[in-house]
Parts: C-alpha cells; structure tokens; sequence
C-alpha cells in the first residue's frame, strides 16, 4: 500500500474507529460509531449479528454504556440460544465482545 | 440572608440563558416609520396568534459565534476524511455495486430537498417577528446549506464510476418520480411560515426523520459506504438542535392561543401523511435497494413511529392534540408499501434513473420472513413471474404512463387500507373538473386548500401535454439527462455491474 | 376560504383539458391484476369509439399477462368513475359518458391474478 | 483539604472538598446543574472553568473534545478541585432557590401520631441548627435494612427547622413505610439528609396560588401555606385536598382554622369515594374536577403546585393546561413508588 499522506495536525485517521453500544430495542443494537474522530460519530442500528460483523469488518473496538449494559447482555446471551437469521459465509465471529 | 441581600451584595454575571437573550433579542424591534404588519406580512394570515414572542424558549441556546467555530472544526476533520476516502479508493469496499442505486436516490430526492430547506428556513427566518424563532431558522438555513453541500462533496466521488449521478438538480426538477419529494418541500416553503415549521421541523425533523436518517446511515456503514457516513456525520449531530426546533414550535403556538390548537392538528394531520407518503422510497430502500439489510420498512415503522410517535403523542394530548389523522392507515400498509414501490419502478425502469432488478433468492427469503402475513401471499409471486420470465428474454415493461394522486404525485399504485388487493381510487370534482388521489388522506389535503394542487406539475400529464421534450421514451430521456442504457434499465447488464465485475475480478486475481 | 394566502389566489387548473392538444385524458384499470401498478392514463380525442380501447388499447397494455387470453369479454363488468358501467362499444368515449380525466376500471370474473395473487 | 467552588452565574461561593467533583459539591449544596450519566459519558453536566486548576477525571473523550479542553470546558460529574476555582455553568438563575446545603443530621423521634388510618405524623427533633429547608423540600431518610434511603417531604413550616414533620402513608408490602408504622417509637434516633428537591414556592412571581395535593401529598403544601401564610402573603392561595372517604383527611381542622383567619386561604377538601351515606356535604369527585369547577376551567394566571400520586398529577396536568396553564407555571411533586414511572415519555416536557 501507499505511504499515508504527510500528517496533517487534526487529519482524522479513518482507519482508526470505535463503537459503543447506547441501548438496544428488541434485538437491534443500538450505537455510536466514530471513524478517527469523537467529532466524527454517527448513530447506527443493525441487528445484533450484523453488529458483530460490522465492528469485526471495521476492526472497532466497542465498549457499551452502563446504561446499555444489562440489556446488551441479554441480547448477547440469547443470540447463543436463537438459530441466527442467515448467516453470511466470512461473517464475524461471535466471540467478538 | 433574604433574596434581596443576596442580589446587592455583588453584580452578578448573566446566566447563559439571559446573555443568550441579549445577543439575541436586541435584533428585533417595533418599527417606527412602517406598520409592523408591512415589515412582517407573514404572520397573521395563516390564523395563527402570538400574544407574546417572548415566551419563545430559545431550545438551543448558540451563538453565531460558538456556531461557527464548532461547525468549522467539523467539517475540517469531515473534508479530511472524504479525502481520505477518495484518495483510498473507497467505492471499492462497498457490498456491491447494486447498492450506489440507492445514493443515486439519495442524491436526486433528498439531497436537494437539504437545498430547499435552506431556502424554507431562510424565508421564514425573515418573517418573524419574534427573534427567537428568527436566529433558530437561520442557523438551521446554514446547516441545511452544509447538509446539501457535504452530501453533493461526499456523493461525487461515486460520479467518477457509476451511471445516474451527473446530474442531480436537473433531474430532481425534470423526473417523474421526483416530482414526488420536490412537491413536498415546495408545498411546505409556499405555506406561510408558522405552516412551514410545523411541516418541516415537527412533523418530518421530528416526527418522521428518525425513519430516513438512522435506518439509511446504518444501511450505508453496514454496506461499507463509509463515505455517506461521513455525511451522517455532519447531518446527525445537527439533528438533535433541529428536532427541539420542531418541538418549540409546536409548543409556542398551542400555547399562545387557543384558537392555534385546531389549526396545528390540521397541519399535523396534513404533514404527517405527505411525510409518511414521501418515506415510501425509504421503505423501498430498505427492504429492496441495499444488498445487505438493517431492519424491514415494517420494523422501523414500528420502532420510529409507532413506539416513538406514540409517546410524543400522549404528551401532546395534553395540549388537546390527537394522533395526526390516518396514522392506523400507515399501519396497515406496513406490509405492502416497500413491495407496491419497488414493483412500480421495475414497471418503469426504462425512464428511472437507477437500476431496478427482481431479489435474489436469499433476498426473497429475507422478505418472506419479515412480512410473513403479506409477501408470500401478495407479492413473492410477482417477482418469481417477473424473474422467470425475464430469463427468457421476455423481461416485463409497463409502456403506458400511471395515473398519478393529485396531491403526492406518486402513481395511484396504493391499495385500500383494508383490501390488499385492490388499487385505492378516491377522486373528487373541483369547479367541474375531476381530481384523483391515492388515499383519504392525500384527497383530505386537496380538499382543504384546493387552488393550490390544481397548479400541480404532474410529470405524466405534462408529458403528454407536450411539455417534457417530446412524446417517445428517447425524448423524454434526453429531457430529464439521462443517458439510454446506461443510467436506467436492469441492474443486470448495467454498465455498473460490468465495471463492478471487473474491479471484483481484478481484486480476487490480486487475492491469488 | 380555498386556501390560506396573503392576497386573491385563483389559478386555472394546470390539467384543464385544453392543454391536451384536443384530448381528453382517460385512466383504465384490469382490477385484480396489479402486476401492472396503477391505472394506465392515455389521452384521448372524446370522438374515439369506446371499442378502440378494447380491441387496441387494452391488448397492447395487457397482452403481456398470462392472463389476458383468458379474459371472458360477455362476463366483464365495468365501472365508470365510481359508478356501474355497460359501455357501448360503437359509440364514443364521450357518447359513453366519459369526460376528462375519467376512470374506467373493469373485472375479469375468473381471473384473480397469477397464483390468486390480484397479480 | 477544603477549595472554594464559585459559580456563576449565580455568583454562590461553596466548599468542596479536595477529591469531591464538582456536581457532587453544587448538588450538596441545593445548587442543581443539569445532569444525567454521572460518570463522565453524557456531557450533559458540561461546565467552563473561569478561574483555577481542576482535574478533568475521566470524562470521556466523546463527551469532551480535544478542542473543548483546550477551551476551558470540564464535565461537572468528574472534574475535582486543585485550587479554588470559579465555573460557570448552565443554572437558571431562580430567584426563589435559597440554594440550601445538604446536611446530614440525626433527629430523634419526639411525636407520633395516627394522622388517618393509614398514615401517621412523625414529629422528630434535631438539635442546634436544626434542618433549615425551603416550604416543599423533601429529606431522605436512613431505614434500618434498607439500601437505599426513603424521601418524605417535610410538613412543618420552615420557621421549625428543629422539628422536622413527615406524613408517612403505609405503602402496601413497602418495607420502608412499613417500619415507620410498625417499629418506629418515641426516642428512637433517625438519620437524616435533606434538604432535597426543587419544589418550592415560586414568591416573587406573585401569582395567585393553586395548591392540589392527593392523600399524604399534603405535606408539602402544608408546609408551603403555613410558610406563606406566617409571612403574611397577602395573595389568594386555595388548596384542593382530595382523599378517597371522610376518614382519609387530616388537619382538616387546621386548615378550617386557617381558612377563617385568612381572607386570603380557600381550602377545599375533596372526596372522590363519598357515598352519600356519610354526611358529606364538601366536593366530591377526583380532585382535579373540583378544581375545574371551582376555577370554572380557566387556570390562566395562577401558579400551580401539585404533590401526590403520579395518576393525580397527571390528570391535575392535564386539567390545568385545557385551562391554559402551562409548563412555566406548573410545579409538581409526583410520589413515585417502585412500580410507577416506566411510562415512555417524549423529550416535549421538561418539568411536568
């Protein structure tokens, strides 16, 4: 790959990027995901699946609120006991949180 | 120690609720040398009373000042990362090619409505007497000019690659399907200024906007469109100060005077349903236009309007307002909207400025599952017909334009709330002539205001009025820009699939 | 009050039928067979026999559905804006009562759509 | 280690301790900034720092940006002292806060009495100082067993900081008020904290005043009419009370008395179960339709405070603003129990 370009002061790095997990409803995540910047965020929902697959493609770290904690769990351990919708072939693993 | 000790003892600073009064209500004044109601000839004629602006709660207190420096901070690091992108190749991580259909609709049905709010708020943030609603619109001018400008900056990287997204602002006024959400903004920025926010920033910022923003956004990152992210970026923070707008206003003018209570429930009433009618691409997009899917039309339904609405609702029954009219109508369409919309544009595809194509068989199974009491039953078999009889070479085309509803400009191709099965017709005569709408709820809002919707511009009548560049489909293309089998047409066959095919190809020998 | 404004608002209608070159426009829908999205529009001299559209028009729109062979015309049942219709195919659009912007809908007993589907 | 905390625009000048945070300091002492997480997530409780050193803890990057920093700004939940400092804040500046600070005091019990069937007056004694409050405030109070402590808003006109009163309902199965009526007796030593809340009379708006309570909802509105009424408002004050049977009210004759004694005062009892059978002659009803009768539906102009259940204040809301009242002149004190308030409710409302 290229050299990046000559750093900037400030010039985000996209390749750097977070997610943290605000609330659920029902078995959608709902959360926060920042490319290279706090200013840069947007709020996101996937089903929790498509979450897990989605910070494995985009090699972001996620955390969750405590307030989202109990109810992020909940989803997460249930998703061991439901038959996932369709999963992709070179999906994320589970195990990602 | 009693208050008055207290307040004498020191000067004390002002709070930034009384500064933000100051920087902000020493703009307006009582005119000397004209009536007030020549410098403002908005205010009255809508019905609507204000005994006293001042009650105005300003719900986001910022400062031109602070306003400037923030934004410029964000769309700083927001350019960087388009760049970034660009400079990265980014349209090559997408899903697939078949998903920039999606930005082609964004870009000729939503980015310039941005535009047209602009020019709404821009207007009425002229008309106010108060000052308080004059610098809130004002500002959202500014971030509606951004909102269009970052999402034309971000889009144009995939006009380097793809068909259909050369030229947006003159398809968004020639189109057919177009006249849809152009309509809409123009209906709204025609009302007068008290009309114009309850339709803008209550009933689409806040009620409904929830329903284009979060479900597109997660489409798009989940696909790797990173750079429509990017513009999420800029548009959803500035949401929120929006959305309270929407709020303020609604409760400003129930609380002025009574007599405003009926009027706002008749705007609520109209701008829900024309709101909820324009989502339909929305619920298109979702269900059919992104190669991997976030939640069903009926989903997001539930989760924005009917749970979120309906808490909004029980607080504002409290100012005597009600459910807006038809919101059990939407409900029941739950199950249809997505499919009726995505049909009709594989009907027209030869005149639709991106591509159409039937599910695959994974995708058919994925709507079979979210709408197990309709799609099996009403419309998986249409597409398999379609599908097996396009692989024949005998792929489906309507030939004959659609009658189109009077009031949201899109085909009469909605079915009665309780009949799946059969077209909704509902007309009226106005000065002798006949009008046609798709619903109760489109006909309702004609009724009211008549005058203005027998000046609409419906694309098929003016076709064959003559207005459009001639009678056949090449003319008519060549009006709207857009290039004949290239920028319309199946998916399958695309220019776009060749190309994406070829990347892909290339990317895989590469692997190897 | 027609609409709420800041002064006299009258406007012709942008669709009065003497911007149709002579024409008039007319809306047919086959009922139960929405493979076709919404009802057609077409613009038509009123002087037109109202068999023109059944032997061309319809045809042409239509003939693509599995279906159409199918259709049974001395058990078809007409309406015409709202109301029950037995058109004279002899006479004219306009000798039939049909006026600008008129919609004619019509059902084809038997026939439910592919699959039953109202497809 | 004490600093001194100013904030503006207030201009209050507190201490806070070296390692207490900002919020929790202001919070202490009656002095409310918005917040919400508590923990440095949110930004809601976002501050500017005017003068002086503090550690910016562990706000989270997200919710204070680089360029913020830079900018003074700190998080009120995390920032703490390491000098004097002067901040400024978004308070509203409320001319009627007293901005009293939080103590924790021990008070021994020195009266208890069955005000009802179901409720009874706790008298305690708190020596010194005593619990200075304003007319409306509620303290929290220590039960034995109990994790949390149970809030009781206080009933004796602030003129007797030093015999703080409370109106105990017994809650079915509640544990808490379950030990005052069963365990408590006369000498028995109960910590307290208080005083709490931002309930209080809006004084200097001088509005004709509604006061609607519901069952044990009458404390605070007693100890808001007897504070009005000892300083000799002269404005109209009428209190509705409304309780289910004649048996539920109480200082039903200290407010007849009062009544007499004050052209000012109207009070007005109302029963929402009376049979007829029991002589009753008063309002019936719920209490919030005696009001739309007695005011013939139009609140306009008034300030209202109510204190009770939340099904109470809900319908008193409601009336209020078909009378046009609204948010700005509406003051409630709803009494929650474990089981309410899982209500979804919009971001419309701030206050009511």
């Amino acid at each position: 790959m290229a050299e990046p370009p000559a750093e900037q002061p400030g010039v985000p790095d996209i390749n750097k990027r977070w997610v943290r997990v605000t609330g659920t409803h029902g078995d959608f995540v709902l959360f926060d995901f920042t490319i290279g910047d706090p200013d840069l965020t947007v709020e996101l929902i996937l089903p929790f699946p498509a979450f897990l697959e989605f910070c494995a493609t985009n090699h972001a770290p996620a955390t969750v609120e405590p307030a989202a904690q109990a109810a992020y769990e909940r989803l997460h351990r249930r998703s061991w006991t439901i038959p996932l919708p369709q999963r992709r072939p070179g999906g994320a693993s589970d195990r990602l949180l | 120690m009693s208050i008055a000790d207290k307040s004498t003892a020191k000067p004390r600073k002002l709070g930034l609720k009384e500064r933000y009064a100051h920087l902000t209500r020493g703009l307006g004044w009582e005119t000397t040398y004209q009536p007030m109601s020549k410098v403002f000839p908005f205010t009255d004629y809508e019905g609507i009373k204000i005994h006293d602006w001042d009650k105005w709660q300003d719900p986001f207190r910022l400062t031109m000042d602070s306003y400037w420096k923030f934004q410029a901070e964000k769309e700083r690091k927001l350019y960087a990362v388009i760049d970034s992108f660009a400079q990265n190749n980014g349209h090559l991580n997408i899903t697939d090619a078949r998903y920039v259909n999606a930005i082609k609709l964004f870009l000729t049905g939503v980015s310039p409505l941005e535009y047209s709010a602009h020019r709404g708020y821009a207007h009425v943030g002229r008309h106010f007497v108060g000052a308080g609603p004059r610098i809130a619109c004002q500002m959202q001018a500014i971030d509606e000019l951004r909102h269009a400008q970052t999402q034309i900056h971000t889009i144009s990287h995939y006009n380097k690659f793809f068909d259909g997204l050369h030229d947006a602002r003159h398809m968004h006024d020639h189109v057919w399907y177009l006249s849809v959400p152009k309509s809409f903004f123009e209906d709204a920025c025609s009302a007068g200024p008290f009309e114009f926010l309850t339709a803008i920033s209550f009933s689409f910022e806040y009620v409904l906007t929830s329903l284009l923003f979060v479900p597109f956004m997660s489409g798009a990152a989940y696909n790797g469109d990173m750079a429509t992210v990017t513009f999420g970026f800029s548009a959803q923070s500035d949401e929120a100060r929006h959305m309270t707008l929407g709020l303020e206003i609604i409760k400003f003018m129930l609380e002025q005077d009574e007599g405003n209570v009926p009027i706002v429930q008749r705007w609520i009433d109209k701008w829900f349903w024309r709101g909820y009618r324009l989502l339909t691409i929305v619920a298109m997009m979702m269900d059919y236009m992104l190669p991997k899917r976030v939640m069903s039309w009926a989903e997001a339904w539930e989760i924005y309007f009917e749970q979120g609405g309906g808490a909004l609702f029980e607080d504002l029954s409290r100012y005597g307002i009600r459910m807006p009219k038809y919101h059990e109508v939407a409900s029941k369409e739950k199950g249809r909207l997505s499919h009726e919309v995505w049909a009709t544009f594989y009907n027209y595809t030869q005149a639709t400025a991106f591509h159409t194509w039937i599910p695959e068989k994974d995708e058919l199974d994925w709507l079979s599952a979210k709408y197990p009491e309709t799609f099996d039953q009403l419309y998986r078999p249409r597409f398999e017909y379609w599908k097996e009889q396009s692989d024949q070479g005998k792929r489906f085309y309507n030939n004959v334009l659609p009658q189109l509803c009077v009031t949201c400009q899109i085909p009469m191709i909605f079915t009665e709330p309780d009949d799946p099965k059969t077209i909704c017709f509902r007309s009226t005569l106005y000065k002798g002539e006949r009008y046609h709408f798709c619903s109760d709820g489109c006909k309702d809002i004609f009724l009211y205001e008549p005058e203005k919707y027998i000046q609409s511009w419906l694309p098929v009548h003016q076709i064959y009025q003559g207005n459009c560049g001639g009678a056949t489909v090449p003319e008519v293309l060549n009006w709207y820009h857009m290039s004949l089998g290239n920028d319309n047409m199946d998916y399958q066959g695309s220019p776009d699939e060749t190309l994406w095919n070829e990347w892909t190809a290339d990317r895989h020998k590469s692997a190897i | 009050m027609p609409v709420a404004s800041i002064g006299p608002y009258q406007f012709e209608s942008r669709d009065k039928v003497s911007n149709f070159h002579g024409n008039q426009l007319t809306y047919l829908h086959w009922e139960e067979h929405n493979m076709y999205c919404a009802a057609l529009a077409y613009p038509l001299p009123p002087t037109m026999p109202f068999r023109a559209i059944v032997e061309n028009l319809l045809p042409e729109a239509y003939g693509y559905h599995p279906e159409w062979a199918k259709v049974k015309w001395d058990q078809v049942t007409w309406m015409l804006d709202g109301r029950p219709f037995i058109p004279n195919l002899d006479a004219s659009l306009a000798e039939n009562g049909l006026g600008h912007k008129s919609v004619v809908r019509f059902w084809t007993p038997g026939l439910h759509g592919i699959g039953g589907t109202a497809t | 280690m004490t600093y001194q905390l100013t904030i503006e625009p207030l201009g209050e000048t507190i201490p806070i301790r070296e390692g207490q945070t900002v919020l929790d300091a202001c919070l202490r002492n009656g002095i409310f900034i918005p917040y919400q997480c508590n923990h440095g997530l949110c930004s809601t409780c976002k501050i500017t720092v005017l003068e002086g050193e503090v550690d910016l803890g562990d706000a989270s990057p997200f919710a204070l940006m680089d360029f913020e920093r830079d900018d003074k700004r700190a998080l009120a939940c995390c920032a703490r002292p390491m000098s004097d400092i002067t901040i400024e804040a978004d308070v509203d500046i409320d001319p009627d806060a007293l901005y009293l600070p939080v103590n924790d005091v021990v008070g021994t019990v020195v009266g208890l009495v069955d005000l009802t069937h179901d409720i009874k007056g706790v008298t305690l004694e708190v020596p010194g100082d005593g619990l200075p409050f304003q007319a409306g405030q509620y303290v929290n109070l220590t039960v034995p067993g109990l994790d949390e402590p149970r809030a009781f808003s206080l009933a004796n006109a602030p003129s007797k900081a030093n015999f703080p009163e409370l109106h105990v309902r017994r809650v079915k199965d509640g544990k808490g008020t379950g030990w005052v009526h069963h365990d408590l007796k006369v000498g028995d030593k109960v910590p307290l904290s208080g005083p709490l809340g931002r309930f209080y009379v809006r004084k200097s708006a001088a509005n004709p005043m509604i006061f609607i309570a519901g069952g044990s909802g009458l404390s605070s509105p007693k100890a808001m009419i007897e504070d009005l009424l000892e300083e000799g408002w002269s404005g109209p004050i009428t209190l509705f009370h409304g309780v289910r049977q004649a048996r539920d009210l109480y200082f039903d004759g200290l407010f007849r008395e009062l009544e007499a004694k004050h052209g000012n005062f109207t009070y007005v009892p109302v029963l929402s179960e009376s049979d007829g059978t029991d002589g009753w002659t008063g309002e019936t009803g719920f209490v919030h339709e005696a009001a739309i009768r007695r005011y013939d539906g139009v609140f306009k102009g008034n300030k209202a405070y109510l204190c009770g259940p939340p099904l109470m204040v809900e319908a008193s809301i409601r009336a209020l603003m078909k009378g046009r009242l609204f948010e700005h002149d509406i003051y409630t004190e709803s009494f929650l129990t474990k089981a309410d308030d899982n209500a979804k409710r919009s971001p419309l409302f701030q206050a009511i």
